[in-house]
């Protein structure tokens, strides 16, 4: 299946990159992760967990075990400052 | 209820106004202006890094998901207390020191849920919608840190 | 501080502006807005007593005491929270449905102080100010009985 | 000693005064109310305790063992509401 992946801010700069598609077979949010972190560095800094950062899955926040489908859309970022 | 996200600065009477003017049922408003601060927001607020001269500050969001979430906090204070009308809009992009950034105004027939149910959307604000701060300083750019306060602020309204 | 008891209508947006505009080190206003409601105030906020048709307020005040009281609520606000400046006016005389009746506004470097200032100077403004509302009904005058829930509202700042 | 005493709201419109200077030996403000109750009513009624009112000595809210000076602005009035 095909995941949307968006990056905002701090990590949307630090990857180089706002968004992308990638082919996954069927998936959670922790095997997504998974698949990005073993592209090494900087993705395996930045999502290793020392870091915090949040995941939505259509807009909306999810946790690692959110279960995705075809043509979701994931997003990634670092904890929200606004307000 | 009226979302807005905007880079434009909005009109703090006539948004005030539109939550009373034409329903005498509303008793009390209570509103929040948030504006950008000629210091450096990681820091405590013990005023030790107040005046470290932020020239702009960028606010970026993430479109569709920013709507979807302030109108999930406003679902969810118009189900946990008796309001009339809310009003929530965030700007986005460039701003300077004393620029408006967010404006949280809610109307009820008396000033307890008003209070209660702006606090609330705020803190809500402040730690699920996705919007993000980078400073400018004459030190070069600088993303804002979450603060730990704010998921506290968040934290007490459970349960 | 500023502190003003008038008949005269007041500006919101410049009441509030003045409280930011010079001043980058205010990152929070927390305003309060209270308003004539079309209902009768002396009954329940379940909302049984709303539209009663109340045409005109009447606003009367103990001149002198009435800006000292204010005065000393707004410095145990000031003494009790890190407050950058406050401003509350109140205004007396005839008023009507859907008129501003008072503005408590509180300007800090972040929002929980100012949310906490403004709400406490409302709850003793409400429970200590001398102030006394008249309404005048399509079934005559009657003064306006003080809410046992604002006596509860206060008592929460003590201790 | 002379004693300045000020009605307020529904207080006021019930005596049919506003204010009145009021001749008193030395006295609290509980000394002040029996002289004022000891008029029949309306005073009785309304200061008998049974309908709540407030009482300020020189702008300030005061209890009923507060002591009166001469030319002390006495002011006794309904619960406020205000707001």
């Amino acid at each position: 299946m095909k995941i949307n992946v968006l990056y905002f801010a701090r990590l949307r700069e630090t990857f180089g990159i706002s968004t992308e598609s990638i082919e996954l077979a069927s998936a959670t949010v922790t095997d997504l992760l998974q698949t990005l972190r073993q592209r090494g560095k900087p993705w395996s800094d930045e999502l290793s967990g020392e870091r915090a950062f949040r995941v939505a899955v259509n807009q909306d926040l999810a946790g690692p075990d959110t279960v995705l489908s075809d043509r979701d859309e994931v997003a990634i970022f670092p904890p929200v400052t606004g307000g | 209820m009226k979302i807005r996200v905007q880079t434009e600065p909005f009109d703090l009477a006539a948004e005030v106004a539109a939550l009373y003017r034409d329903n005498p049922r509303v008793g009390a408003v209570a509103s929040f202006l948030g504006l950008v601060r000629d210091g450096h927001p990681n820091r405590s607020p013990s005023g030790e890094g107040d005046g470290d001269g932020v020239n702009t500050l960028t606010l970026e969001h993430y479109p569709g998901m920013t709507e979807k979430s302030l109108e999930q906090i406003v679902r969810d204070a118009l189900a946990r207390w008796d309001l009339l009308d809310v009003t929530v809009i965030h700007r986005v992009g460039e701003l300077q020191p004393t620029d408006p950034i967010v404006l949280v105004a809610v109307a009820s027939a008396h000033r307890g849920e008003a209070f209660a149910a702006c606090e609330f959307i705020m803190d809500y604000l402040k730690t699920r919608a996705p919007f993000w701060k980078k400073e400018m300083t004459p030190d070069g750019e600088r993303w804002v840190d979450a603060k730990e306060s704010d998921d506290l602020a968040a934290e007490r309204w459970r349960g």
